[in-house]
């Protein structure tokens, strides 16, 4: 039993009066791949926003690895390990497909001096130092920074490589056909590093033979980088398919977490699908998907 | 990529090159300013070129203006009279559009282009203290007609003027005000924007603590604002009996309104900045019963003053400001030392400009003294039923 | 383009544009500085550029939008004119004067564009916060206030104006760091840091959630924009013989804006070309004017409006300027292509 | 005590003639987010007609109560055209791009306007200032302190018109099926689009109102400081913009009150303190205000949608 990446305490949200997420709890832990169901406007981006940290919960909490993370910046939760996808695709559209992921793969480069405590005056001044050194080197274009600019191109490249996207390298992300987007989104998360992977709707748009093959990927992912990856997906087939546990949200609220067959089962679940009328007339209910 | 970003650095020093080929008339590049002095050049051979900035265009446009069609009358009448040494006399106008360093600009140019034997202007201080360097450094004599800051002819002895210096004409007001108005508690009211206006703030108040009067205020306002009620408030609280407001017309004739409308009570003086028809329009009522200094009246009497407003009348069908006769008066001044220098340019004309004595000019007789600068003496002019009055002269 | 080097870098490769440009530079320079309106032009030109390319880090790159660079000019060229004055008579023991003269403009320079870089960073910490156009305003008011503070203060000379800082710059100077300003801007937009930049301009919240810091990288692209105002300013100060608040209008601001727009808002050579065309054109008019006899003023008083018309017409037409983010490298291959297609 | 009261008439005075302006500005901000930089040279334009306007009519000579309607009814309705044009050719074309470009736009037609009619070459009334014919004969009225405290009629008229126009503004907003269309709009046009709200129409309107009550706070301004110029839209634009984030743009009484602020704050600077420092007050203002509450006085800030 590895130790757990991802955590949510009871985190709410709210905006004015609208309680758009309630008491959502999930953990998630190296190699698992977990589901996020519901009907429109269940919250589940909204699920994603806050663990991400572009909304910060109103109660609970969210921890990354052993850090709780509420209030944190985006980018400094995705340097701690947690990377998403967007439900309408969010990529650089001027930028190459290279350029996309390059973006990703910059990770803090070696410092110039070693920063202890960020917050004296001290360190933040260490800390500006180490920020305009990397441009100084890139201004100046020392040996070091080819290498590493030669490296994450390397990275970028093989990311590009493994979602199958080598041939697009110098196209215009705006110009790739939609389920290339998707999967460049993909290659962008993995760029940096994550340890959790959040997917937010990667087949939306896809034929059924693009989604086989996602959900195929998606595993090869989890096995090849350790990831513990996060899918929400309207597509009961896909996630019942390859999720070993699911959590289903409406109304902000959580109504059912469990295995897919448990899920399946679920009264409460049919209901929010299907609305209870459907109860009445198959009374012999766990028909779904 | 490094190499093309070369090549484009080429374009750009390949544009540069051709763009100097159209420009430049003269077949040989002018040797090296500062020893050899521009009458080398061929273009001064046959005629003599006076080069003049102003600035055209912009709020105080109408002072380059006036000064510019000054110079042209000298010119045409220069010509109409033989010439000098029976050479013709040309004049070549830039633009500086109120710029400091559009004005070097256009003194790099009149130097090192036109090849000019003499440079007129400018009007601002700023842009003649620009101008200044350039016009010594080639040793090419600069006369300005009408900017009245010191610092512009402690440049060097190739930098003349033809009008009188601030701290003469914030004496002349000061002494004006204490003496023939009896004033005895006065506020100051200047443009931050305008070094002009700094610098007779400073002598006026001076002068007139030193005279036993008391400045009560100093407010300040920036060129083109129109709102001057929080300042004219303060200075009511203070109850002077006369305002100095030595800023531009286009400003003073709002305050004037503004004032009155605040039930101010004060005599407004100011100085030659607010010499404009405008001041009437923009002023209006206001303005009546106020005075300032001025370096000449229309009605003044003498003959050359009397005929210059003739031929001017003549020629554009305006009377002149005090503008037109100063840069009227820089353009024979040069040309009377072209007329008595052995070579009409460089070192001779510097030496012969600085022997000017007695010059009879349109605005007033002028001397230049050992700083170059014209002794002369100012008239203090009273705003009476939309127009100027003579009032009085005072002399240094 | 040189996304990236080969595996192994090399010092040279850093190297090698100045030991190509400085050569250059020096041959040229005797040439130029006998003819002292071509120095005086050569000079403009090269600040417009500096600016024009310094701006387009912020306004083209970055995607915010700064119209107070002119600010940042005058900080520099006051800093810079200042320091000047005060080691105007030392001059560094054991060198041929000329060449000391250069070091200290050089530091000089420094000295402007740092000064003008820390006020970069105050101007640009609190409105790169915010939304993009809170930063339009900020930087229209910072250029008002500097303006105000010269104006009430004696050391900056005034309203009259800072007279006697040594006229020191040559045509190697200025070119000199208009290369460095080029390659910078060159090297940084296509480094993995610049690109960061760009995706702030693509997709803030994409690249927030990439883990780009987007404040911190917008503020550093603010405040090298700052330095190289400064170190233009600097030059500026140091062959204009007065320093004059009315130089650093935000009119100032506008033509430098013009330019990267009508360049192409991301491209530096397009904010070159802009920059040289735009300078270039006013006093071209005004010579060809002056020779028919008609008044060249009439150049100068339409020339504000004509920038104006340019934005709107552009946006509208025209966004992305003439070369939108691509290098004239990028585009001139395509259209001799074309061109041939069409000859042929 | 006499000139505090001066001092604060003088403010309020300058604070209307801000706040009309900045209602346009807020207004325009509020459907379409963007900062209509032309907005003062609109106002510009507009005194410039009401000007020839009286100049041909002389009213100076003999005002007449139908001359000064007159006049404003002319300068607003042709500002109104003015507005709709702009917002027609210039801005809705680039509704859908980025709003970069929508802001350059802006400025680029605040300079053409600003600089365009500095020109003196025809009916352009060249760069200095022009005295603005006295439409409305200047007395004072209720004079405090025996005299001492002087306020015009001018002064309590515009008081008046801004509030009233606020008032109006208020209703418009808040209890009109035009007013509700506007939030809609401002809320997401395309949206209020897919709900058959006409979109267009309903920002061509704001943009004619904005601008016609810029053309009446044009006249106002004329007549207070009684001149006109034609770099007067760009200061007095940039102050009211001021205004507009102090009070949290997008805010209708909170532009007013921003105005008022912004009004009085630089009277009493000016007043009390060293007059030289004035045109840094306003922007100083600003940047403090952007520092301690980014999201001006009444603004609320919206978080932006993922």
């Amino acid at each position: 039993m590895s130790d757990v990446l991802l955590k949510a305490d009871r985190a709410s949200i709210q905006f004015g009066g609208l309680r758009a997420l309630t008491d959502f709890s999930l953990e998630i832990r190296q190699g698992d791949l977990r589901g996020l169901i519901g009907p429109n406007g269940a919250g589940k981006t909204t699920a994603f926003n806050v663990l991400t940290g572009v909304y910060r919960p109103t109660s609970g909490d969210v921890y990354v690895g052993a850090r709780r993370v509420n209030g944190k910046q985006p980018h400094q939760i995705n340097r701690l390990g947690l990377a998403r996808t967007f439900q309408n695709i969010r990529l650089f559209k001027a930028l190459t497909a290279l350029d996309n992921v390059r973006v990703a793969c910059l990770s803090d480069t070696a410092p110039l001096f070693p920063v202890r405590d960020a917050a004296g005056l001290g360190g933040r001044v260490a800390a500006a130092c180490n920020n305009y050194y990397d441009w100084w080197r890139a201004m100046l274009l020392t040996p070091g920074f080819q290498r590493e600019e030669a490296d994450i191109e390397r990275r970028a490249s093989e990311l590009l490589e493994v979602m199958g996207l080598s041939h697009r390298r110098d196209e215009h992300a705006r110009n790739l056909p939609y389920g290339e987007q998707r999967r460049l989104e993909i290659a962008r998360a993995l760029g940096t590093r994550p340890k959790v992977l959040l997917l937010d709707e990667p087949a939306a748009g896809m034929n059924t033979r693009e989604k086989a093959e996602l959900m195929v990927l998606i595993r090869q992912l989890r096995d090849r980088f350790g990831l513990g990856i996060l899918v929400i997906e309207h597509d009961m087939k896909l996630v019942m398919g390859i999720c070993e546990h699911i959590t289903v949200l409406d109304h902000g609220e959580t109504i059912a977490t469990g295995d897919p067959q448990a899920v399946r089962a679920d009264r409460k679940v049919i209901e929010a699908y299907l609305g209870d009328s459907y109860l009445e007339t198959h009374p012999a209910s766990g028909a779904l998907a | 990529m490094r190499l093309r970003a070369l090549l484009t650095l080429h374009a750009c020093v390949a544009v540069l090159a051709c763009e100097k080929k159209v420009e430049s008339p003269a077949p040989a590049p002018a040797p090296a300013a500062p020893q050899a002095p521009t009458a080398a050049a061929p273009s001064a051979k046959d005629v003599i070129l006076l080069g003049e900035i102003g600035s055209l265009t912009g709020a105080q446009a109408t002072f380059g203006v006036s000064t510019k069609q000054g110079v042209e009358m000298a010119v045409s009448e220069a010509n109409a009279s033989g010439g000098i040494k029976g050479r013709k006399v040309a004049v070549q106008v830039y633009d500086d559009q109120g710029k400091p360093e559009e004005a070097a600009n256009a003194a790099t140019r009149l130097i090192a282009q036109d090849h000019v034997a003499v440079i007129l202007g400018e009007v601002a201080s700023t842009n003649s203290l620009a101008m200044a360097p350039k016009a010594q450094s080639a040793h090419v004599p600069m006369i300005s007609p009408s900017s009245t800051n010191p610092k512009v002819t402690e440049v060097g002895d190739y930098i003349f003027r033809v009008c009188f210096i601030d701290p003469f004409q914030g004496f002349v007001m000061a002494k004006f005000a204490h003496e023939n108005l009896k004033v005895s508690k006065a506020a100051v009211l200047k443009d931050q924007k305008s070094d002009y206006s700094q610098g007779l703030t400073d002598v006026f108040t001076r002068k007139f603590t030193e005279m036993g009067g008391t400045i009560v205020g100093v407010e300040a306002y920036a060129q083109g604002d129109t709102d001057f009620r929080a300042q004219l408030t303060a200075i009511k609280k203070a109850k002077p009996d006369a305002i100095y407001i030595p800023g531009y017309y286009t400003d003073v004739g709002i305050i004037a309104r503004q004032a009155s409308e605040l039930g101010l009570k004060a005599t407004l003086l100011g100085g030659d900045g607010w010499e404009s028809d405008k001041l009437f329009e923009l002023g209006g009522k206001a303005v009546e019963g106020s005075y300032y200094t001025n370096h000449y009246s229309p009605e003044d009497p003498a003959p050359q003053v009397q005929q210059f407003i003739a031929s001017y009348k003549k020629m554009f069908g305006a009377v002149p400001d005090s503008l037109a006769a100063l840069g009227y008066d820089a353009a024979r001044v040069a040309m009377d030392g072209m007329k008595r220098a052995s070579e009409p340019t460089g070192a001779s004309l510097r030496d012969a400009l600085a022997q000017t004595k007695d010059f009879p000019g349109a605005a007033g007789t002028i001397s230049l003294d050992g700083a170059r600068n014209a002794v002369k003496p100012a008239v203090v002019l009273q705003v009476q039923g939309g127009k100027t009055k003579f009032v009085t002269t005072i002399s240094p | 383009m040189a996304n990236a080097g080969p595996a192994s870098g090399s010092w040279l490769k850093a190297a090698l544009p100045l030991l190509v440009a400085v050569p250059l530079l020096a041959a040229l320079q005797p040439l130029v500085s006998t003819m002292p309106f071509a120095l005086y032009i050569s000079s403009i030109v090269g600040v417009n550029i500096i600016l024009a390319v310094s701006l387009n880090i912020v306004n083209g790159m970055t995607g915010q939008f700064s119209i107070g660079h002119a600010g940042f000019m005058a900080v520099g060229a006051y800093a810079a004119g200042l320091f000047s004055l005060r080691v105007k008579e030392l001059a560094i023991s054991g060198l041929p004067p000329m060449l000391s003269d250069q070091l200290l403009l050089v530091a000089a320079l420094l000295v402007g564009g740092a000064v003008a870089a820390v006020f970069g960073f105050m101007v640009g910490l609190p409105s790169l916060r915010l939304r993009g156009d809170y930063l339009a305003i900020v930087t229209l008011g910072f250029g008002e206030i500097i303006r105000v503070v010269v104006q009430n203060t004696d050391v900056l000379g005034r309203a009259l104006g800072l007279s006697g800082v040594p006229q020191r710059s040559t045509f190697f100077m200025v070119w000199l760091w208009v290369f460095a300003v080029v390659l910078v801007a060159r090297r940084v937009a296509n480094s993995s840091h610049g690109r960061s930049l760009w995706a702030i301009r693509e997709d803030e919240i994409a690249a927030e959630a990439m883990g780009v810091n987007t404040t911190a990288y917008k503020v550093r692209a603010f405040v090298i924009s700052a330095f190289f105002a400064g170190v233009a300013g600097g030059l500026f100060a140091h062959f204009v013989p007065i320093l004059n608040p009315g130089s650093f209008t935000w009119v100032k601001s506008m033509e430098v804006v013009v330019m990267i727009v009508a360049g192409g808002l991301g491209s530096t050579t397009g904010a070159v070309l802009a920059a040289v065309v735009l300078t270039l054109l006013p006093e071209a008019l005004r010579t060809l004017f002056n020779q028919f006899g008609v008044g060249g003023s009439s150049v100068d008083q339409v020339r504000m409006p004509v920038y104006g018309l340019l934005l709107v017409v552009l946006m509208l037409g025209r966004p992305q300027g003439l070369f939108g983010t691509t290098e004239v490298w990028d585009v001139l291959p395509r259209w001799m292509a074309r061109m041939k297609k069409r000859l042929a | 005590m006499a000139d505090f009261v001066q001092h604060l008439i003088n403010g309020l005075a300058a604070g209307t003639i801000y706040a009309l302006v900045a209602l346009g500005y807020t207004m325009v901000y509020g459907v379409l987010q963007l900062i209509n930089f032309a907005h003062g040279d609109v106002m510009m334009v507009g005194t410039f007609m009401g000007y020839a306007v009286a100049k041909s009519l002389k009213l100076d000579l003999h005002p007449s109560l139908w001359g000064v309607l007159l006049v404003f009814g002319v300068s607003m309705g042709g500002c109104a055209v003015i507005g709709f044009l702009i917002e027609r050719f210039a801005y809705r074309p680039l509704r859908e791009k980025p709003r970069l470009t929508a802001l350059i736009t802006a400025i680029g037609i605040s300079f053409l306007l600003s600089y365009g009619f500095q020109l003196d070459f025809g009916f352009l009334p060249g760069a200095s200032p022009h005295a603005f014919p006295e439409i409305i004969e200047p007395a004072e009225w209720l004079p405090l302190f025996g005299g001492e405290v002087v306020i015009r009629n001018t002064q309590v008229i515009s008081f008046l018109i801004a509030l009233l126009l606020m008032v109006g503004l208020q209703y418009l907003v808040f209890r009109t099926r035009f007013g509700t269309a506007m939030r809609a709009v401002s809320f997401d046009h395309r949206v209020a689009g897919l709900m058959g709200i006409p979109t267009d129409r309903i920002i061509a309107g704001t943009f004619m109102l904005g601008s016609a009550l810029a053309a009446g706070a044009g006249i106002l301004y004329a007549i207070k400081d009684t001149a006109v110029q034609p770099l007067m839209g760009l200061y007095v634009g940039l102050k009211a913009f001021v205004a507009a984030v102090i009070g949290g743009i997008g805010h209708v009484p909170g532009a007013v009150a921003g105005a008022l602020l912004l009004g009085l704050v630089e009277e009493f600077v000016v007043g009390y303190t060293a007059s030289t420092w004035r045109d840094a007050v306003a922007f100083g203002f600003l940047i403090i205000v952007l520092l301690v509450r980014p999201q001006g006085l009444f603004g609320r800030m919206t978080p932006e949608k993922v």
